[in-house]
């Protein structure tokens, strides 16, 4: 068993506390939005200006001038604000974001973030990046546990060139949550199914397990029998 | 009578030389000036430099600009954006040079221009390869590294309306690199969706003061949605 | 839900502690909080460093704070205004300590502290008084002088329309100080004219998001015009 | 002869170009902004984030948020704008300003400027003077040719602390209007009933006076026939 993508950004929502500042990578984070509790108040950043974001525009809602990062239509919730690019990079920068939510290509024991250059890529492109993971004030990693050959993305050292370095602190794969502390990495829940060996079995930097290690609490749907995600 | 309107794109784009630096606004299509970009291509200088989010897609506007071989050098955070091919194939041909600059270190060096400050010490980053070879410093703990201001002889941004005067206000998420670029160069024309009378645009609206601007031209979007709003930034 | 307003200007300053760094808004009268300083002075807390464009006037408000023997250290562009006999005095007797910071400086080392940045190179001062012992070096052909972020443990200002999530908008002049303010101390507070519903504030009209704001209270301004209104900055 | 207060300032409304931006420090220069002629328009700008002002409020008529950086209130003129402090510095450092008109205690042939460090001050104040001094596009300086005492205050070098160094590029008396060239200081014009050498007597730092060297043109009432005003 493993978490489908949509689980693994279902169990980064759980833990987003109540009035946070967000900005959400593409891939994976992006689906983070629309997980949220109604309980809960969160506040979506986007790099281009605005704060307080709401789910995507509706075919045939899409305003031209509303767009996120990601250059899709969104919406607005009430209490949101428009500002230009260096007040919202000061929000990034200045450590105002509460989390910034990405993706990975690899994450190191010590936090170390891969996330910008892609192995065989034509063109680089950093974007925001950078400026989130050295600017956020926790940096939340989501991706699969490894890549589509079955390599693990949890390494002793990232190959890949860095994004910026000892930033991650939590890392919310298809098969566990892994929190980035001092002494190393811990594991603090894994998936429906599976067990802190195997786990360990697929991370190749050591992983301690301390005694209140436990299976995460995710609904069925956000579950799937097949082998992780790729 | 000051009056900054001008009648046609070609006036916008006319003292443009070859060589020259071009700061292009907009992030996706919000704030971007194709009207301008289409005068530019037409107008046919070279060599340039162009400051841009990313590298444009297709063959219209920027990518147009790029594919027809006007664009010497690109100055961009994120020209891997999707439909890329007239930048890509060039880059990889070796014909055009890529300056990589983080989104908000690019932002900030615009910024920095048009502000009159000569650069700034930045986290972002310190220690990667994007920094490698620049001066760097531990300030408030952290290692920074120094960024340089970013002029340019020319500044392109779309507005939503837009005063004789040059005063700009902008709808929604057109305000991204524009507010900075306005600030930033030498010479600064701004397309606008609505000319109103000076004093049209409220004092606590005005997002972008007049003395920032040299001209401002009414003139209807650019027709085709410039960039293909897929994810991907 | 997020509820970040206040039901005193007691809660406002209960956290200041001796020693603490204190941006105080406004210029002029516009963006002063009065009422929080007023709360600030009863509050108690002493050896404060205040980071302020003037001194203050009288002995209320600002004055009243040094008057009160409260503040052992000035950060303030034009200390020399008008009706600054509190601070004239205690200056003279070389009872609390100044530091002298051009005007567009001080704003600007603000800035860059709630920005993220460690410094920047300003053309302002070089080679004179006030850059005495500075690092200068020559950048875009010009002398320039490295200044360094000035950061805080509290923000106090006063705007005019505020909510629940800390947005806030000024009015007029009010804009001053306090936007960069907003961004550069740990906690920050907000004395607003009005609490309006989530969403009374239009976006395009948010002037500092409530991302920078910790707290915002509605209070009458205060009774008094704090800063004597004549020439002389 | 010599030109009152009024009398500089109008000299200076004069040569103000239509269309400029202008920053008016206090004292003679503040009198600059209702001497313009009505053919004009010139926008002048406010240290506290105002572009666009008009004349000091009528009695009864002040709004409380709107002041100027002298503290007085003041009223707008269609198409005027507010901004916060950073973005109005940079519009002065950045070379945004065309002309900064400034008082002056003492000026140096080569154009230092002195005018923020008064002597026997109590408290030192500096404002904004320096970010106008050094970033402005064209530095004008209006003053009193001569110190109350009598002693000349364009000088081969200052005394006084300097608000920056060679950014005066003209200077505007009661006795001469007077350019800061790289070859030194050009008389251009002198008051009604002076001549070149009674300026040159009053005036420390050599003139040079070229043949186009004229006597001002300002109506009678900004004139006065006692000693150069104090």
């Amino acid at each position: 068993m493993s978490l489908t993508r949509e689980g693994i950004a279902y169990r980064v929502a759980c833990d987003l506390p109540d009035g946070s500042y967000v900005n959400l990578g593409i891939g994976i984070p992006t689906l983070v939005s629309s997980l949220i509790g109604k309980d809960k108040e969160i506040f979506f950043h986007s790099e281009n200006g605005i704060l307080g974001m709401g789910p995507l525009a509706q075919p045939g809602h899409e305003d031209r001038d509303l767009i996120n990062a990601g250059k899709q239509y969104v919406t607005l919730l009430p209490g949101a604000s428009f500002f230009d690019h260096p007040t919202s990079f000061s929000m990034i920068r200045g450590g105002h974001i509460d989390y910034a939510v990405l993706g990975a290509l690899e994450v190191a024991a010590n936090g170390d973030l891969a996330n910008w250059r892609t192995p065989g890529e034509k063109v680089p492109g950093v974007g925001g990046a950078m400026d989130l993971a050295f600017g956020a004030k926790q940096v939340i990693v989501t991706m699969t546990h490894v890549t589509n050959k079955g390599k693990p993305k949890i390494l002793n050292k990232c190959t890949l060139p860095l994004t910026a370095p000892r930033c991650a602190k939590h890392i919310y794969t298809d098969m566990a949550v892994i929190d980035v502390t001092p002494e190393g990495l811990v594991l603090r829940e894994f998936a429906p199914g599976l067990d802190p060996k195997t786990v360990q079995a697929h991370t190749e930097a050591p992983l301690r397990v301390p005694s209140n290690c436990k299976q995460m609490d995710v609904p069925a749907n956000y579950q799937q029998t097949a082998q992780p995600v790729r | 009578m000051v009056d900054k309107t001008l009648g046609s794109c070609e006036e916008a784009v006319a003292g443009v030389f070859d060589g020259a630096t071009i700061l292009l606004g907009g992030f996706g299509d919000p704030g971007l000036p194709g009207q301008i970009l289409e005068a530019l291509r037409r107008q046919g200088a070279k060599n340039l430099t162009v400051v841009h989010n990313g590298s444009g897609g297709g063959t219209h506007a920027l990518g147009g600009l790029i594919h027809d071989g006007k664009v010497r050098k690109l100055i961009a955070s994120f020209p891997s954006n999707p439909g890329n091919q007239s930048f890509q194939e060039k880059y990889l041909k070796g014909e055009i040079e890529l300056e990589l600059v983080p989104q908000g270190t690019l932002a900030e060096r615009i910024r920095a221009a048009g502000a009159g400050l000569g650069g700034f010490f930045t986290p972002t980053g310190a220690g990667t390869d994007l920094a490698a070879g620049k001066e760097s410093r531990v300030l408030d703990g952290r290692e920074m590294v120094f960024e340089k201001a970013l002029h340019a002889d020319f500044a392109f941004v779309r507005a939503y309306r837009g005063d004789r005067l040059g005063n700009l206000n902008y709808r929604m998420a057109m305000r991204n690199f524009n507010v900075p670029m306005c600030t930033a160069a030498k010479h600064v024309v701004a397309e606008i969706d609505e000319l109103v009378p000076v004093g049209g645009i409220d004092p606590e609206d005005v997002h972008t003061p007049g003395i920032f601007v040299d001209h401002v031209i009414e003139v209807e979007r650019h027709p085709e949605y410039l960039i293909i709003t897929t994810e991907g930034r």
